[in-house]
């Protein structure tokens, strides 16, 4: 019975492919098979797309003591509804001199790639939409191509605004994207494999019937999460990173341009772009969708993907409420100074870890390793000397 | 179906190519020469070598076509003045072109089909590098390393 | 499945329109596309001639592609950083008037 | 960590020859970084010489070897090796103790010198260096070091080289050694040639044993003596001891460090290591070579002992001293107490090393005043410097039970009283003993006992970082008697590779009343004759020719001077008139004939060949022109060029294949 709520969606779909199954050629069921898989993708994502829009809106509001929104609908949940409508129908401004295509094509380019971004993450058992032998090198190779598109709106739209939020956005993203792809070197190396799925199975056994084998219980992965989850805050552009369309200095960065449904695909492809890497976060360090506890299996594996996505979503959104906008220099030397040679510490107590037999004693080696560099760092970075106690002069 | 893939594929790598070569806006030629890349992993997925695929879009769309654009937009100066077109350029890359073919279409082995073959997996693609292909993934880093400071170096700002 | 030939045929082709990219453009970005093109265009080739290779064969096409692409990533970054040198120090990116190694 | 360090016992060595590195790297930048690396280094190399130390206590006549392949010759592969016994131990820990204690001590004793950071490079390298000599296990290995120990004391000794006198001296002792270390490559040559292998041990192999051994037959007398002289140069033995004094120029530690802890403990060391040389067909213990090298044991200690009476200088005192107690050393392994010679080295080691810095400290209080004579009553105004330089020197004159020294003087003169061919050694060295205490006392009645004298004035304690080294060494002197009492002689046995038994009863022996006889009637002497001596001697009075004799130290420099340099000096007049006349003579005819030849061809070239070459090119000129017409320095046009040159390749190819 559990096993059957766990391949309800895959039953479906074979359900749903049965009529072509036997008669048509191999492609044909190939391409449609995919299409069902971007159907699915689309639909769910979309969904919570609109869910998460209007539910951040109402975790902003209770954090900052008053209510979000809550007239559209019950709870106003049909809020994005209306919002949607909006978008569509307004004016889509395009400025006289800008590059025509160039401003077209990058809301489009920057939506396809954060939706194909999703592709080979695997949201429970046997539902990995695409599987790639180099799924993790995909998500990658597709997500560098966000900064291709970011310059496009910043070029096309012919506004110095949009320049330069198109420059802060790619310089911080590139920036980032190092300590991001380096902090999953060390998921990739103890697993020994680019595959998802793959990674989500070496991560499948408990220890004592109740401790689950995620990356993120041990003290290299749990580094590497935070360092992933720090960078991924930036690559998606949000609080306290979100310079790029930093509204109080740079009107709204490389979407000063847009209107309409342009603007309303920008907005979409960084939420989407947020569940991507939120999604391959869950997968690489939180266990993928196994239960936490063992006995708790009976639960759809696909429950538990979105349960922990969830939670991570919450925390971007908690994260947003709390933390005050950081300096765009401060940003590069965190990024410089401190992630990368976090994130490559990381990989080295991976292999402490593997070479002292992946027990408890390489789990106390691995975190000596990460502590001795986190100290060295600190002591290093260290920035209260250059800095005198702030004196006061008041009027004699 | 693959014959219909494949060209599909190869019109639209030359198509952009042509574009990347050709166009007047430098910009647009840059984002062809994307387009392009984007082609030739297509090209290599096709051919059973996905890994190289990944690398190249990873390398070329993530990184070389960022640089490019990057240094269009810092030579922007200059971008903007129309410029002549050296047409004998185009008699050398016809004639180039005409010999190459006239080279394929002669040599009659080339006209095979490939086997079946097993795709080669990054575990693979990772095994040879650390084993066989070890001293080159070595060089490769050095150069990588110099090419960087050395890139470094020329683009710093000379201090009068 | 095509045979090696038309690969061959749309690699040359590649190959020529990255000649002509290098031969004919003015602008010393096209020059460095044009070159990327070729590269590109040989990588093709390694491929096709591991994919076409009568035995189940060592990947050696793809190992020597990715190098390639390694050192065409290296190629990229310092050809750019000349562009903007020599952008800064002679205010053009014109080929044409880059010529102080005129015999 | 035990068995991985006796495994790698050349990183002892390696670490304050590394730190001189980096000192010296680092250039004048580090003259802060200087001391710690120094130290560091040196701590470095005690900690590891401890670690060496513990396993050779597990079992009796331990010995680790490691031996590898220098490189190959030919046929000949030339090896050297590591090796870890007692013998090695022993003199590791004593070597970086006294090292560390000298290298703290320096830190104050050099604290405004501008050199400093060179300072601390040479030490540790010298340190280094001596520590290598240690734990040689080849004696190809061995010469090595010992040469870079004579280079290192060259620097030191030199150290302050604007002074004259510095620079003399140093050549003077780099001199004097190479003289004996000539001898001792030859002996390595001839050893060599005997028995084919220059490592010490190499399981059963090495030419200390037995097959080695043989192979040198009758010829081992010649070799042990050869090599005999390598030891005597560096540990001052009478004919070559000229330079030991003289080596006082350089800075105070680095005369302690010379004297107790390294230069001269090289020569006593290399001899006990060889010692299966010296015994080839002994007989009862006596071999001709060993009587060699009492006889100049014994000359040297008298020698030495009767000058240090009559000399002036504190540090001299010192020196003539420790040429006297090597002798005595010589002594010992001479008439077959090995052990005995070895204890009363590194007992040696500490004590001479804490008087030299207590020296050292009186001289820095006194602001570089070295004459006994203007000094006086620092009793009081230097008391730590004080009493440990007592210790030191109850050690040294050998005050039994409670110093070092005293057992070990003790044993070794037992040694000496069994020898088979003569007593007279022993006697001598019973006035050597006496003669010690004397002059001892004398000197340090002359220093810290009396009335304030000219130097005296202003004279305060030295700071901490120079005390607590002397603490530490005069701690050291005390409790290392612990382990030397014939009661319980736990360090001989240890050398000797016996068990150690406890046996109260050996405490008192007759011998012992002799010799403490003796250093009671030297010290009570030396208090009666030199309690009034208000700055002037009253042997000088007494006996005014008899002192000069001795002051001047027996006048061996001059005859050195008159006959051995002076030889030198004739027959490099010789070679410089034949240089002059006869050679030059020569090389001119041949210039001459070679000058006419260079005219003859001159001629050939400028009428022949040159025209030829300029018609070449101005073809080549004109060629060039043409050619760099085509460089219009369009890199478009050389891509072109290149396409096109490889379409005609590629068409080539394709038309021939």
């Amino acid at each position: 019975m559990a096993d059957s709520f766990d391949q309800i969606f895959i039953r479906a779909k074979q359900w749903l492919l049965s009529p072509i199954s036997c008669r048509a050629p191999d492609w044909l069921i190939q391409v449609a098979s995919s299409l069902l898989n971007i159907a699915a993708l689309l639909g769910v994502f979309l969904t919570l797309f609109a869910l998460i829009s209007v539910l951040e809106r109402k975790i902003l509001g209770r954090m900052q003591n008053r209510y979000g929104p809550n007239r559209v609908g019950p709870f106003g949940l049909f809020q994005p509804v209306a919002d949607g409508i909006k978008m569509l129908i307004k004016e889509d401004i395009v400025p006289a001199r800008a590059d025509k295509i160039v401003h077209f094509l990058a809301p489009v380019l920057i939506a396809a790639t954060a939706i194909l971004a999703l592709g080979v993450i695997p949201y429970g058992r046997n539902m990995t939409p695409f599987i790639i032998d180099g799924g993790i090198l995909f998500f990658f190779a597709v997500g560098s191509t966000t900064e291709l598109a970011v310059f496009m709106a910043g070029w096309g739209s012919n506004n110095k605004f949009s320049m330069l939020g198109a420059m802060r956005a790619i310089a911080q993203m590139i920036s980032y994207e190092l300590p991001l792809i380096i902090t999953v070197l060390p998921v990739v190396m103890i697993v020994g494999s680019l595959n998802p799925d793959k990674i989500v199975g070496a991560q499948s056994t408990y220890s004592l019937g109740f401790v689950p084998h995620w990356f993120v219980f041990t003290p290299w992965g749990a580094t590497a999460f935070i360092l992933f989850f720090v960078s991924g805050l930036v690559e998606s552009n949000r609080t306290p990173f979100d310079v790029p369309e930093g509204e109080s200095e740079i009107v709204a960065g490389h979407m000063t341009e847009y209107s309409g449904f342009k603007y309303a695909t920008f907005f979409m492809a960084e939420y989407i772009g947020m569940f991507a890497i939120s999604g391959l976060g869950v997968t690489l360090f939180l266990g993928g969708w196994h239960a936490p506890v063992h006995f708790l299996e009976f639960i759809p594996s696909y429950a538990w993907f979105f349960v922990k996505l969830s939670i991570l979503l919450f925390i971007y959104i908690w994260l947003r409420g709390t933390l005050p906008r950081t300096r765009v220099d401060q940003i590069m030397n965190f990024a410089w100074k401190f992630m990368l040679p976090m994130a490559f510490t990381c990989v080295i107590a991976a292999a402490v870890w593997h070479y002292t037999g992946r027990g408890l004693r390489g789990w106390l080696w691995s975190l000596g390793v990460i502590a001795v560099v986190y100290v060295t760092l600190s002591i290093l970075l260290d920035t209260r000397r250059k800095f005198a106690p702030r004196t006061y002069r008041f009027a004699e | 179906m693959s014959t219909v893939a494949f060209a599909g594929i190869a019109i639209l790598t030359l198509a952009a190519a042509l574009a990347a070569a050709t166009l007047q806006k430098l910009m647009h030629a840059a984002l062809s020469f994307a387009v392009m890349f984007v082609g030739i992993s297509a090209f290599f997925f096709f051919l059973g070598a996905e890994f190289v695929g990944l690398v190249q879009i990873f390398v070329y769309i993530g990184a070389v076509a960022v640089l490019i654009v990057f240094t269009i937009l810092l030579t922007r100066h200059d971008v903007g003045k129309v410029r002549g077109f050296n047409w004998s350029g185009v008699f050398v890359a016809v004639a180039v072109f005409g010999g190459l073919v006239w080279t394929i279409s002669k040599t009659k082995s080339l006209s095979i089909v490939p086997q079946q073959i097993k795709p080669v997996t990054v575990q693979r693609i990772g095994e040879l590098l650390m084993t066989n292909y070890v001293w080159p993934l070595q060089c490769v880093g050095v150069l990588l390393t110099a090419a960087l400071i050395g890139a470094l170096i020329l683009v710093m700002e000379e201090k009068s | 499945m095509p045979t090696l030939s038309m690969l061959l045929v749309v690699s040359a082709a590649l190959f020529c329109i990255g000649l002509l990219a290098a031969l004919s453009r003015r602008h010393a970005i096209f020059i460095l596309i044009g070159i990327e093109m070729m590269l590109a265009a040989a990588n093709l080739n390694f491929i096709a001639f591991w994919r076409f290779a009568p035995q189940p064969a060592p990947p050696t096409g793809v190992m020597v592609a990715i190098f390639a692409i390694a050192i065409a990533a290296a190629e990229a970054a310092v050809g750019l950083a000349m562009v903007i040198a020599v952008y800064r120090h002679f205010r053009t990116t014109n080929v044409d008037q880059l010529d102080q190694l005129k015999g | 960590m035990n068995s991985w360090i006796t495994s790698n016992v050349w990183l002892i060595p390696a670490a304050p020859i590394l730190a001189a590195l980096l000192i010296l790297a680092f250039g004048k930048a580090a003259r802060r970084a200087a001391a710690p690396f120094a130290v560091i280094g040196q701590l470095t190399a005690l900690t590891m010489s401890i670690f060496a130390f513990v396993p050779t206590l597990h079992s009796h006549g331990f010995r680790s070897v490691q031996n590898f392949t220098w490189f190959t010759f030919g046929e000949q592969t030339l090896r050297i090796g590591f090796v870890l016994d007692p013998l090695a131990a022993a003199m590791l820990i004593m070597i970086a103790l006294v090292g560390l204690c000298i290298f703290v001590f320096s830190i104050g004793y050099m604290a405004e010198d501008k050199n400093f950071s060179r300072f601390f490079a040479y030490l540790s390298f010298f340190s280094g260096a001596m520590l290598g000599v240690v734990i040689a296990n080849s004696l190809l290995l061995l010469f090595v070091f010992w040469e870079l120990v004579g280079l290192a004391s060259y620097l030191l000794i030199g150290f302050w080289i604007e002074r004259p006198s510095a620079a003399a001296a140093a050549k003077k002792a780099f001199i004097t050694t190479r003289i004996g270390d000539m001898g001792f490559f030859l002996g390595i040559l001839w050893l060599y040639h005997r028995s084919g292998t220059l490592l010490f041990y190499d399981g059963g192999r090495g030419c200390l044993e037995s097959v080695g051994l043989l192979a040198l037959g009758a010829s081992a007398t010649f070799i042990a003596l050869l090599i005999f002289c390598g030891a005597a140069g560096k540990s001052g033995q009478f004919p070559l001891h000229v330079w030991l004094p003289d080596a006082m120029e350089g800075p105070t530690p680095v005369s302690a460090l010379i004297h107790a802890a390294t230069m001269v403990a090289a020569g006593v060391f290399l001899v006990a290591r060889v010692y299966p040389i010296f015994l080839v067909g002994a007989i009862n213990g006596v071999t001709p070579s060993l009587t060699v090298v009492v006889w100049i044991g014994v000359a040297t200690g008298l020698m030495a002992a009767l000058i240090a009476v009559a000399q002036f200088d504190i540090k001299r005192i010192l020196a003539y001293s420790t040429v006297s107690q090597l002798g005595l050393m010589m002594v010992s392994l001479g008439v077959g107490g090995v052990a005995a010679g070895i204890m009363h080295l590194l007992a040696h080691g500490f004590f001479k090393a804490l008087l030299f810095l207590g020296a050292g400290s009186v001289i820095h209080g006194c602001h570089h005043e070295q004459d006994i004579r203007k000094m006086g009553g620092l009793r009081r105004l230097m008391p730590v410097t004080f009493s440990t330089y007592a210790i030191g020197m109850m050690a040294l004159s050998g005050v039994p039970f409670f110093f070092s020294g005293g057992w070990t003087k003790e044993e070794i003169l037992h040694a000496t009283s069994q020898w088979p061919r003569s007593h007279i050694p022993y006697y001598l060295m019973l006035v050597g003993v006496f003669l010690t205490a004397l002059y001892m006392t004398r000197q340090i009645i002359f220093v810290f006992f009396g009335n304030r004298r000219a130097a005296s004035e202003h004279v305060h304690e030295s700071p901490g970082v120079m005390t607590i080294p002397l603490i530490v060494l005069a701690v050291c002197a005390i409790l290392f008697s612990v382990v030397l009492t014939p009661a319980w002689p736990w360090l001989e046995n240890y050398l000797t590779g016996y068990p150690a038994r406890f046996d109260p009863h050996l405490l008192i022996q007759p011998m012992i009343i002799v010799s403490l006889a003796l250093v009671g009637a030297g010290v009570s002497l030396g208090i009666w004759m030199y309690r009034r001596a208000a700055g002037s001697d009253p042997i000088q009075q007494a006996q005014p020719a008899l002192f000069r004799f001795l002051e001047n130290k027996m006048w061996i420099d001059e005859i050195y001077d008159r006959t051995v340099i002076a030889l030198a000096a004739i027959a490099a007049r010789f070679s410089d008139w034949m240089d002059r006349y006869v050679w030059d003579g020569l090389v001119r005819g041949v210039g001459a004939i070679g000058h006419f030849l260079a005219r003859l061809t001159t001629g050939a070239d400028e009428r022949v060949i040159n025209a030829g070459v300029d018609e070449g090119t101005v073809g080549a000129h004109g060629f060039g022109r043409l050619m760099s017409r085509r460089h219009s320095g369009q890199i478009q046009t050389y891509l072109g060029a290149i396409a096109l040159g490889m379409l005609a390749l590629v068409l080539l190819y394709a038309w021939l294949g």
